[in-house]
């Protein structure tokens, strides 16, 4: 029997990969007496990502928090998707290289925001979110206009390459940390601001199904969590150096534990800060459910306490 | 089918060409017979329908009206029974040397073992003087010599009719001559039939024994004739199909 | 030399003389077909069944998988599409593709007859032609990307130059392999008249290998289409502008997924229509006319 | 060019073709003359090279060695002066009817405006007997109605020179003998001068006022005469030019 | 009927008779070639130049634009292709794509030749490939995910089915049409000798066929690549696989430009490789030999 088990790139995704580096979920099965083995399989996004979920050919999903409300509010009559825990909680910024530009009116046609995906994606909608709270009540579209769906890497090379309209990134680390490293460029928003707090920025979901038939697997998964989130929160100097062994990166080891252990960031698998976007997406219709608290989006897994 | 009945009979077959906006009438109700070893030859004006009724004798071309039969059966498609020497150049296989050409033939349709094809598809090769082309490919060949190579295949088929549309229309006199010669030869070694169209009243005496005249297009039987071999009743012969061609026309001995 | 012998086995036979053949007024009673094969013989009935058959399998696969999220069935497609169609979403996206496309598929076809018109003028042209085509038709539209942010920045600029990459080197390749395979005669014909460069090409050279640039105008068509809608998300659609590729991908984001699918029926309509009413046309005009094809 | 100085002079021409693994020499060091209003005749056998000297002359293929002149200008490329009757079928454009394969040659070329050109075509149309075929396609022909519209093509030219490769080879014996005497009234009328490959002895004469006689493959200068048109002196020399090709054949007369 | 008249306006010239005319030994004394035109003829000499050239341009414009982040310089580029192919990352990522675009575009030729040959034996089969072509033909290799990851789960199953999809209706829109323009006599020629079905097909209409579709195997070829390197990145990879499209990404996420560019490049080398080992060999030996392209 085998568990599949997905992952994206980047810093964000770091206890799955001690998880897999540390073979953590094998050494907590064979504690609890059970037999299997894990396959790890790489995205590059979260709809190819959801499409393997609901195909049947993955377990658990892992991904941003945008992706994973979708998957929730479209499941609820049928598959009911839930979160099980999250990974972390981390900023996003919003960056620009415009010295003109410091607060989000600033902002003209001149300039172009790029997102890893207009309108959908975790940034656009904070972005509407941050226009809503800095710009009045019904101003929450007013950057839609500005903005354009780019990759991470390719947003941060038309930014710092400024041979492009690119004049703004709304990224994710370590992206926006390598460009705030650049002398032209600043950070215009955080997303803590606009939550108005720290909130999860990944996640693992998995169907109901799943979860109710592999109990046990779950058990398991939480335990390897648990134990890598101890991990990196104790030996983050360690944890870097996997990650940095098992990942294709250019950054320095430094630079790695600087993100790593960015107090702001918080590595726990009890998700934070959603209810401020499932609020907000029911109220922009962007999804229909008429859930009130945020934590029926997860399984109890994610609140161990 | 009897020894005596026809090999070939075709009783009033109108052949039409459709196209999106023309209903071309190629031939109106032609019918004849040919008997086993015939040399049967098709005779008339320019756009008459000659190659229209071969090819539909050769199965290519459903009658509108009447009904073709090879030895009884009636002729629905094509087949290795019916070998034809098309009039058009383009007929060898471009991807096939002038020898492999006539051996394919051979091979394609059954007849005979790889080997076996070879050797006889040299041997026609050879008869029709392209020896020294046998491994040429059909683009090098001058419009004569590609004329040969089909009609080297044709004959070394040896099908039950033979159909040859105006073979020898793109040789000189001499090696003409030599065709005709090889033809007639071939003829007395295994009395096979053939449906020959030519435009030459001179080479359909000297080639046929029956000889068919038609009408201009749409083509329609003029008249069904016995040929001769006797020079006097040759010359007689030419002059009387003359006339019946070109009635109306001034009269003047073909010298062509 | 062989004496051609008695000729015939059956030289007793009677001759046979007509008089009047010219009489007759040429009537001629065709057979008449079955009421089947009148039907078969319509092109559209024909196709109609088809495509009405792939409806009915897709139905049916549809409803046997029942998960709406992954594969919607038909019917739900065909709602999402009239309910797209009638709140005007799925029309403005598919204006906004199309527009977008018509010119990247013109400025392509006006590319690869350069390239071709100078590969057929010169060897040198050839093997650049050649060089060109085997380098850059493998490569993906991303690989374009920085070179298209550099030259045209964001937006439709860069979405055209794209979609020239994808549709230039199949029409070139096709439109020259025809060229090449113009009979020599044509050829020899054309140069008769005097024609050179230019007139040589556009009066002996197109029509002769018509069938061979038609068939790259449709390969050049389709890849359009396939690279218009992945190159949307790549390059920088601003939201507002999208086309059929942008609301294909939102909604998949949104996991609509019977929305996705109507922008893909979107897509197969179109084609349909481009093909059966436009390449059709074309070929019934030209190709079946001239009887090339058979 | 002085008047009495030769409109084509051909020296000692050899002319090959090159192909990646052989190397076919057509004609090898072929001298003559063709002077203004020649109806001048090349007559050789089978794949001597008469439709490779044609094509050179109509400057499709240069020499491997010697030189041709069309009134003291080498000839290096194709052009309207040297007009084309090829041997081949498929010479006329699939995409133009009958009428404007015709026209569209004067319009191309830029000898008539386009209306001027679509009354000439038609004029020639008609002279070749093709009137109720003007509007059709060329697919729709017959062979040896294609060779008429090739040949009204050329005659509606009018070129300096009409470069003719068997162009009545495909006709029956009547409608080829209208052809011939279509060519011959053209001549009367305009002079004209002509370079005509035929495989008749027959047409050779009568065609003809220079004759000029290759070897075999490949071709060489066997001979170069004047025709006549006195007839008995022309049965002479049917028998001579007979006896050249033939030479070491057992005599016969040529009866095709 | 007019009389011939006086044959010619210089009857009066002597005539000639050579007796000896099998005489000499057909010796031809060839005009030499300038060492220019003996280069020029070296059709890989030509491309080479282009080549060269093209890097040339590739080096000067990249150091033109200094933007290291954006566009890299040639050499960068080929310096970053040594150390990949030293340390054999580049060639086990080709190998890992080569293996699979092989599979996809197998199949997708096998695809192809069942569906031209039904289009060759039946009307319904022809509206069936033109219908199926101007409907699918357009669809992006993502309307697909869905149902490859229903058939054929995430890997390399998925990966072969979107190739075949991208392979197949270019390969059989120009089989289809090179097969409709095979010449009517070779047609008849070859059901003359009674071949038919398979053999009809196999024996004439691809051989007669044959350089369109080559040119169909080249566009599909190509477009083999694009969807390859594009679907790499879709669907994923399970760890310790993927392939070139793989490298691409993953390098570009580390913002390693230069190796990006080593990964484009060796896509454009093995299309050249391709091109002029493979294909220029197949031309060398078919098309050039039977003569039929000119
Ligand atoms: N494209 C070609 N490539 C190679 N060799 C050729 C080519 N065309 C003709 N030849 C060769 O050149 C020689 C002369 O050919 P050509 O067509 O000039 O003969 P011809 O006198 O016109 O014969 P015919 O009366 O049969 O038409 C032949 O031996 C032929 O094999
Ligand atoms: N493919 C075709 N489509 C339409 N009409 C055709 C086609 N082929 C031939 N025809 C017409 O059919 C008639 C007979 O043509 P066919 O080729 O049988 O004549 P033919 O007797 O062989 O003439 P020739 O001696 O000139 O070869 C002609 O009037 C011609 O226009
Ligand atoms: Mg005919
Ligand atoms: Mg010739």
């Amino acid at each position: 029997e085998t568990l599949r088990m997905a992952r994206q790139f980047g810093i964000g995704y770091l206890p799955l990969t001690l998880i897999e580096e540390q073979g953590l979920l094998e050494k907590h099965a064979k504690e609890a007496g059970l037999d299997f083995t894990t396959e790890w399989l790489r995205f590059t996004g979260g709809s190819g990502m959801n499409e393997a979920l609901l195909s049947g050919n993955l377990d658990i999903a892992a991904g941003g928090v945008g992706p994973a409300l979708t998957i929730w509010a479209r499941t609820q009559a049928n598959l009911k998707v839930k979160g099980i825990a999250a990974l972390e909680s981390m900023p996003l910024y919003l960056v620009t290289t415009d010295p003109e530009v410091k607060e989000l009116k600033d902002f003209t046609g001149k300039h172009k925001i790029a997102l890893p995906a207009v309108k959908t994606s975790i940034q656009a909608i904070t972005l509407q979110m941050a226009a809503e709270k800095y710009l009045g009540e019904g101003q929450h579209a007013a950057l839609d206009a500005f903005t354009v769906s780019m990759g991470h890497p390719d947003a941060l090379l038309a930014l710092l390459g400024g041979q492009s309209e690119i004049s703004a990134h709304f990224g994710a680390p370590p992206f926006q940390n390598q460009e705030l490293k650049d002398p032209r460029a600043h950070k215009v928003i955080d997303s803590y601001d606009v939550v108005g707090g720290p909130h999860t920025f990944n996640m693992i979901w998995a169907k109901s199904e799943f979860v109710e038939a592999n109990p046990k697997t779950v058990a398991v998964l939480m335990a390897a969590l648990d134990e890598a989130m101890t991990f990196i929160r104790e030996n983050p100097e360690e944890a870097a150096k996997i990650w940095m062994g098992a990942e294709a990166t250019n950054l320095s080891a430094a630079e790695v534990i600087e993100l790593i252990t960015d107090p702001r960031v918080t590595w726990s698998v009890t998700p934070e800060g959603i209810g401020p976007y499932l609020d907000y997406m029911t109220r922009a219709g962007l999804i229909t459910t008429d859930v009130t608290d945020w934590k029926e989006l997860f399984f109890p897994t994610a609140f161990p306490g | 089918m009897q020894p005596n009945d026809p090999l070939l009979t075709v009783r009033g077959v109108t052949l039409q060409y459709k196209t999106p906006n023309h209903l071309i009438t190629a031939t109106y109700r032609v019918s004849f017979d040919v008997f086993q070893g015939d040399r049967f030859i098709l005779l008339g004006p320019s756009g008459c329908g000659k190659s229209t009724l071969q090819k539909a004798v050769g199965g290519y071309i459903t009658p509108t009206e009447g009904e073709m039969r090879l030895k009884g059966r009636k002729i629905t498609q094509p087949g290795p029974d019916r070998m034809m020497v098309f009039q058009e150049f383009d007929q060898l296989l471009p991807w096939k040397t002038v020898r492999q050409n006539v051996a394919f033939a051979l091979t394609a349709s059954k007849k005979l073992s790889a080997r076996e094809a070879d050797e006889k598809a040299m041997d026609y090769v050879v008869k029709v003087g392209l020896e020294k082309f046998a491994d040429s490919h059909p683009h090098m060949l001058s419009g004569g010599m590609k004329q040969r190579v089909a009609i080297a295949r044709g004959m070394a088929m040896e099908p039950d009719i033979l159909l040859m549309d105006e073979p020898f229309a793109a040789l000189d006199a001499l090696t003409r001559r030599r065709m005709q010669d090889e033809l007639l030869r071939l003829w007395e070694e295994t009395k096979f039939t053939v449906l020959f169209v030519t435009h030459s009243i001179a080479e359909a005496i000297k080639i046929g024994n029956r000889i068919l005249l038609l009408s201009p297009h749409p083509g329609r039987v003029k008249a069904e004739m016995n040929s001769t071999t006797d020079p006097r009743k040759a010359a007689e012969l030419e002059r009387q199909i003359h006339e019946m061609l070109f009635a109306h026309e001034p009269d003047e001995v073909e010298h062509v | 030399m062989a004496e051609p012998g008695v000729p015939g086995t059956t030289a007793d036979r009677p001759e046979i003389f007509h008089q009047d053949v010219s009489g007759g007024d040429l009537t001629i009673t065709e057979q008449k077909l079955s009421w089947f094969e009148t039907l078969y013989r319509e092109a559209w009935l024909r196709k109609l069944v088809i495509l009405v058959l792939l409806a009915g399998i897709w139905e049916i696969y549809g409803r046997a998988l029942n998960n709406d999220l992954l594969f919607p069935t038909f019917t739900a497609t065909i709602s999402a599409f009239f309910s797209g169609l009638m709140d005007g979403t799925l029309p403005s996206a598919a204006w906004g593709s199309g527009k977008v496309l018509l010119m990247g598929y013109g400025l392509g076809i006006a590319l690869a007859s350069v390239l071709t018109a100078l590969a057929i003028a010169s060897r040198i042209g050839t093997d650049f032609l050649e060089t060109m085509t085997s380098m850059f038709n493998p490569l993906p539209a991303i690989a374009l990307l920085p070179l298209a942010l550099i030259w045209f920045g964001l937006g439709n600029g860069s979405l055209i130059f794209v979609l020239v990459h994808s549709v230039t080197w199949a029409i070139a390749l096709n439109t020259h392999s025809g060229f090449l395979g113009v009979s020599k005669t044509l050829k020899m014909v054309g140069r008769n008249y005097g024609l050179r460069g230019p007139a040589f090409i556009i009066k002996i050279l197109i029509p002769a290998a018509f069938p061979s640039i038609l068939t790259g105008l449709k390969i050049g068509w389709a890849f359009a289409w396939r690279t218009l809608i992945a190159a949307e998300l790549v390059f920088g659609v601003s939201s507002g502008s999208g086309g059929l590729g942008w609301f294909i991908f939102e909604n998949k984001n949104m996991l609509d997924i019977p929305k996705v699918f109507a922008g893909l029926l979107t897509v197969i309509i179109i084609g349909l229509v481009v093909e059966n009413l436009i390449f059709r046309t074309i070929e019934r005009l030209t190709i079946q006319r001239w009887g090339v094809q058979h």
